[in-house]
C-alpha cells in the first residue's frame, strides 16, 4: 500500500475541514482529531466552537501558566474562549445540539457505512465504550462530517458497507474527510469528491469497501496541503 | 436550621448503604472532590451512581473512580464508560467484567435531560438519539413530527454531590465557567442535594438575577475553598 | 343566614392560613385572594414566596413611587424582593412546582369535592377560562391548601360531593380555609377542624353539602381574628 | 451579516400570512411591545400566536391582543384566555365565541415546558399536570413511576418576538428580574428568534457567565430603548 501515495497528517486533515466550515457558523468539534480544526479557521470567519461540557465560544489552548481551573472543552483540555461566549449547563448545551441549533459537527469514528451510518462509541466484542456526545451531535447536527483515516492500522477499510461496528446512529454522516480523500454522502451511495495530492481515484477505491460514485473527482485544493 | 455545615464528613453522614447518588461535574471541572473523599471515608456499599464520566480516564485525580476502587459501588449510570485510547480497559470496565458492577449506559445529553426531568417532575420524554443503537435496546420507539424517537424515562436520587463556586448561607448558588455543568440539574433532582462550595457568603450577598441553582433545591452547604 | 354569625374578612383568612406555615418553607400564593397570606407570616419565620413568573423569594409589594417595572409577581403586581431571592425563566419556576420542590400553595377555588377535587379555573358554561399556573400547582406543591368564602355570592355551598365545575386537579387539596371554618380532607372524607367566632359546627354544615366528619372541632385560635 | 436591525418593522418585515409566532413576556414584564406594534403595521393574517397570557386583561397597554383586534390571528395557544372578573369576556373568548379565533388552553407549566421541548429536540413529554381535566381531553395517559401522566407534545414556531434587557451585537442576551420569564425558551422555540433589547454593547460587554441566552438561538436584535 505505502506505493500508493502518502497519507495525508492530522493537520491537514483539519485543514481541509476547516474549509467545510463557511462564513457565520456554529459548530461542535468531536473529542480527539476534530478538535484541531479549530487551528485552521480562515480570517473573515466567524465561526462559532461549541463544546457539549457548556462553553459557546472556545478559544485556542490556554498558554501555559494561563490555565484557568475551571476552564476546559469536553476533552478535558484548557482552553480560552473567544469574544462573545458563555457558559451554560449540560441540559442547556444538548439542547442547543439535540434541538438542531449547531450547524455542523465534526466527529471522530471507526466505521462510516455507504448510506451514512456512524459507528464511532465502542470497539466490538468490548464489555463497554463511551457514547460521550456523539449520538446526541449525530443525531441533532445540520450537518455531520466525519473526519477520520481511510483505514485502520491493520490496513482495513473504515468505509465499509455495513458498519460490522456498534452504530452511534443511523444514516447521519454528511461528508468524510479522510487522510487521502474527500466523499460525500448522497442519494444513491458514496460520491468521492477530491482524492489528495498523488492519489488517484482508483486506488481510493481500493482502500474503500463501497463502491464509490465517480462524476467529477477533482484534486484536494492545493492551499490545503 | 443553618444549612452550612462544618465538614464533608457531617454533610454525608446520613448516605447510607444501597443509596442513589449522583455527583456532579464533568472531568475534574465542577467535580466535589472533598465530598466524595468524606463518602469513601464514611464507606456505604452497594451505591447506584450517576455521573457522567465515570471512566477514572481524566487528569482530576479524586473522581467517582475512587468509590469503585473502594467496592462500594453496585451500579454506575454513566455516559464515559472508557476512555483513551480504545485498548486501554477503565477501571470500571474491569469490574463490570468481573460482574461487580453493573453500569447503564446513557447519551450524554440523554442523560442529563433524564436527570433533568426528575427534578422537574416530568415522567419520560421521547428523543431521537440513540434511535437505531444500542442505545435504544429495549425502548419503545414512536414516530412523533415525522421523527423516529425513543422513550427515555426520569432519573432521580436520594443524594446529589455537587459543587459551586459561591453560595449564600441559604443555599443560593453560583457556578464558573465551564464548572457549571451537570451541577445545576443534579441539584433538582435529588430528595438531599449536598453542595462543596468554595467561597461563601451572607445573605444578599449574590444578585438575585445571577443565582444559577436557587436555594430550593439544596439542602446543604460546605465550604471547603478552593481545593482543586 | 346572616343570623348564624358573620364571616370572616379576607385579611382574617389570610392570617389563619399563614399559620399553616411552617418554620422553614418554600409556599406559592396563588393570584388574587391567597396572595394576601405574605402580610401575616409571623417573625422567626423563613418562608420563602415563589412566584410562578419567575421568581423565589417574592416580598412585600412596591411602596408607591418605588416600583420597577421588570419587578412584579404573577398577578401583575408592582412587589419587591427578600434577601436571598433568586430569579428564574418560565420553564425553571414550574420545574420547581412539577417537580415537587415547593412545600406548599394557597390556591382560591370555586369548588372543593369531598375527595379533595379541586376547580378554579373556569366557570360552568363559558367558552374559556384560565389555567394560569393553578394545574401545574394543585398537581405539584407537596400541600394544597384552598382559601376561599365557604358559599357563593348566592349562598350556594362551594364544598360539595361532586364538582360541577369544570376540574383543576383531581384529589390534591389537604385543607380547606375558608370565612368561617377549617376543614381538612381526610382518608374518609372531609373532617372539621375548627369553626370561626361565632360559628357552631352544625352551622357550618348547613351551609356544606357533603357530611362533615365531627371528631375534634376546636375554635378558631384567638390570635388570628 | 449583523444581527442588528434598525428598526422593529425591518425585523418583522418577512412574517407572512399564517406564520405561527411566539411572543414573550407575561403581564407586562419582558413583552415585546415594540415589535408587536410593527407586526401589527405590518399586518400578516391567519397568524397563529404562542402566549402565555393572551386575555388582554392585565395593565399592559401593548399586548398580544393588538393583533387579536386587528382580525390578524387564527388561533391562539394559551394559558390565559380570560382574566379578572371571571364575569368579564375578553376580547379572545368574544372571538372565540364568534367563532373567529380557536383557542388552545395550555397549563403555564405544561405550555413552557412544550416550548422547552420545541427548542430542546424533545418530542414530547408525560406530565402529571392536567390529568383528570379537560386539560387531559383526547390525549395519552400512562401510569409513569405509580402516577397517572398525559403525553404533552413539543411546541415549535416559525418566529419568536422576544425582549431582553440587555444584548450584544452577536445576539447573546441577558433579562432582568421578572422579565425573564418565557422569553429565554422561546428563543430556542423558533427558525427565526427576533430580540427587543434595551440596551446593546459590544462583543465582549457581557460577562459568558452572566449570558443567558446564549447567542445562537438569537438571529435578530433590535435596539429599542427602555420603552415601557
Amino acid at each position: 500500500m505505502i506505493i500508493m501515495g502518502e497519507m495525508m497528517s492530522d493537520e491537514i486533515m483539519a485543514r481541509r475541514v476547516a474549509l467545510e466550515l463557511s462564513g457565520d457558523c456554529f459548530v461542535n468539534l468531536g473529542i480527539g482529531m476534530p478538535m484541531l480544526v479549530s487551528n485552521h479557521i480562515g480570517t473573515g470567519k466567524q465561526v462559532m466552537f461549541q463544546a457539549e461540557n457548556g462553553i459557546l465560544g472556545v478559544g485556542p489552548r490556554a498558554e501555559p501558566g494561563m490555565e484557568d481551573k475551571d476552564l476546559g472543552n469536553a476533552g478535558d483540555e484548557h482552553v480560552t474562549v473567544s469574544a462573545g461566549a458563555s457558559f451554560m449547563d449540560s441540559a442547556t448545551a444538548f439542547d442547543m445540539i439535540r434541538g438542531g441549533h449547531l450547524d455542523a459537527t465534526v466527529l471522530g469514528a471507526f466505521q462510516v457505512s455507504e448510506k451514512g451510518d456512524l459507528a464511532n462509541w465502542k470497539l466490538p466484542g468490548r464489555k463497554l465504550g463511551s457514547y460521550g456526545g456523539a449520538m446526541d451531535l449525530a443525531a441533532g447536527a445540520r450537518k455531520v462530517i466525519v473526519m477520520m483515516k481511510h483505514v485502520t492500522n491493520d490496513g482495513l477499510p473504515r468505509i465499509v458497507r455495513e458498519c460490522s461496528y456498534p452504530l452511534t446512529a443511523k444514516n447521519c454522516v454528511s461528508l468524510i474527510v479522510t487522510d487521502i480523500a474527500v466523499i460525500k454522502v448522497v442519494d444513491d451511495g458514496l460520491e468521492l469528491c477530491e482524492t489528495a495530492p498523488g492519489w488517484t481515484p482508483a486506488q481510493v477505491q481500493q482502500l474503500t469497501e463501497p463502491q464509490l460514485i465517480v462524476r467529477n473527482v477533482s484534486s484536494w485544493p492545493l492551499s490545503v496541503s | 436550621m443553618s444549612k452550612v455545615f462544618e465538614s464533608c464528613a457531617e454533610a454525608v453522614a446520613d448516605i447510607e448503604d444501597g443509596a442513589t447518588v449522583m455527583v456532579g461535574g464533568f472531568t475534574g471541572r465542577g467535580t466535589p472532590s472533598q465530598l466524595l473523599l468524606a463518602l469513601r471515608e464514611k464507606g456505604p456499599k452497594n451505591l447506584a451512581i450517576v455521573r457522567n464520566d465515570a471512566s477514572g480516564g481524566w487528569k482530576n485525580p479524586i473522581d467517582v473512580d475512587i468509590l469503585i476502587e473502594a467496592g462500594m459501588v453496585r451500579k454506575v449510570i454513566t455516559c464515559f464508560a472508557v476512555f483513551g485510547s480504545p485498548k486501554k480497559v477503565s477501571l470500571l470496565e474491569r469490574a463490570a467484567m468481573d460482574g461487580l458492577v453493573e453500569v447503564e449506559l446513557v447519551p450524554q445529553g440523554t442523560l442529563a435531560e433524564r436527570i433533568r426531568a426528575g427534578g422537574a417532575g416530568i415522567g419520560a420524554f421521547y428523543t431521537p438519539v440513540g434511535v437505531g443503537t444500542e442505545a435504544a435496546a429495549g425502548k419503545e420507539v414512536r414516530v412523533i413530527g415525522g421523527r423516529e424517537m425513543i422513550l427515555e424515562h426520569a432519573l432521580k436520587a436520594d443524594f446529589s454531590l455537587i459543587k459551586a463556586h459561591r453560595a449564600d448561607t441559604l443555599g443560593n448558588l453560583v457556578y464558573r465557567m465551564s464548572a457549571r455543568n451537570f451541577n445545576p440539574i443534579m441539584a433538582m433532582a435529588s430528595r438531599t442535594t449536598i453542595a462543596e462550595v468554595e467561597n461563601l457568603v451572607d445573605v444578599g450577598g449574590i444578585d438575585p438575577d445571577e443565582v444559577m441553582t436557587p436555594c430550593v433545591f439544596v439542602r446543604r452547604i460546605v465550604p471547603t475553598g478552593k481545593v482543586a
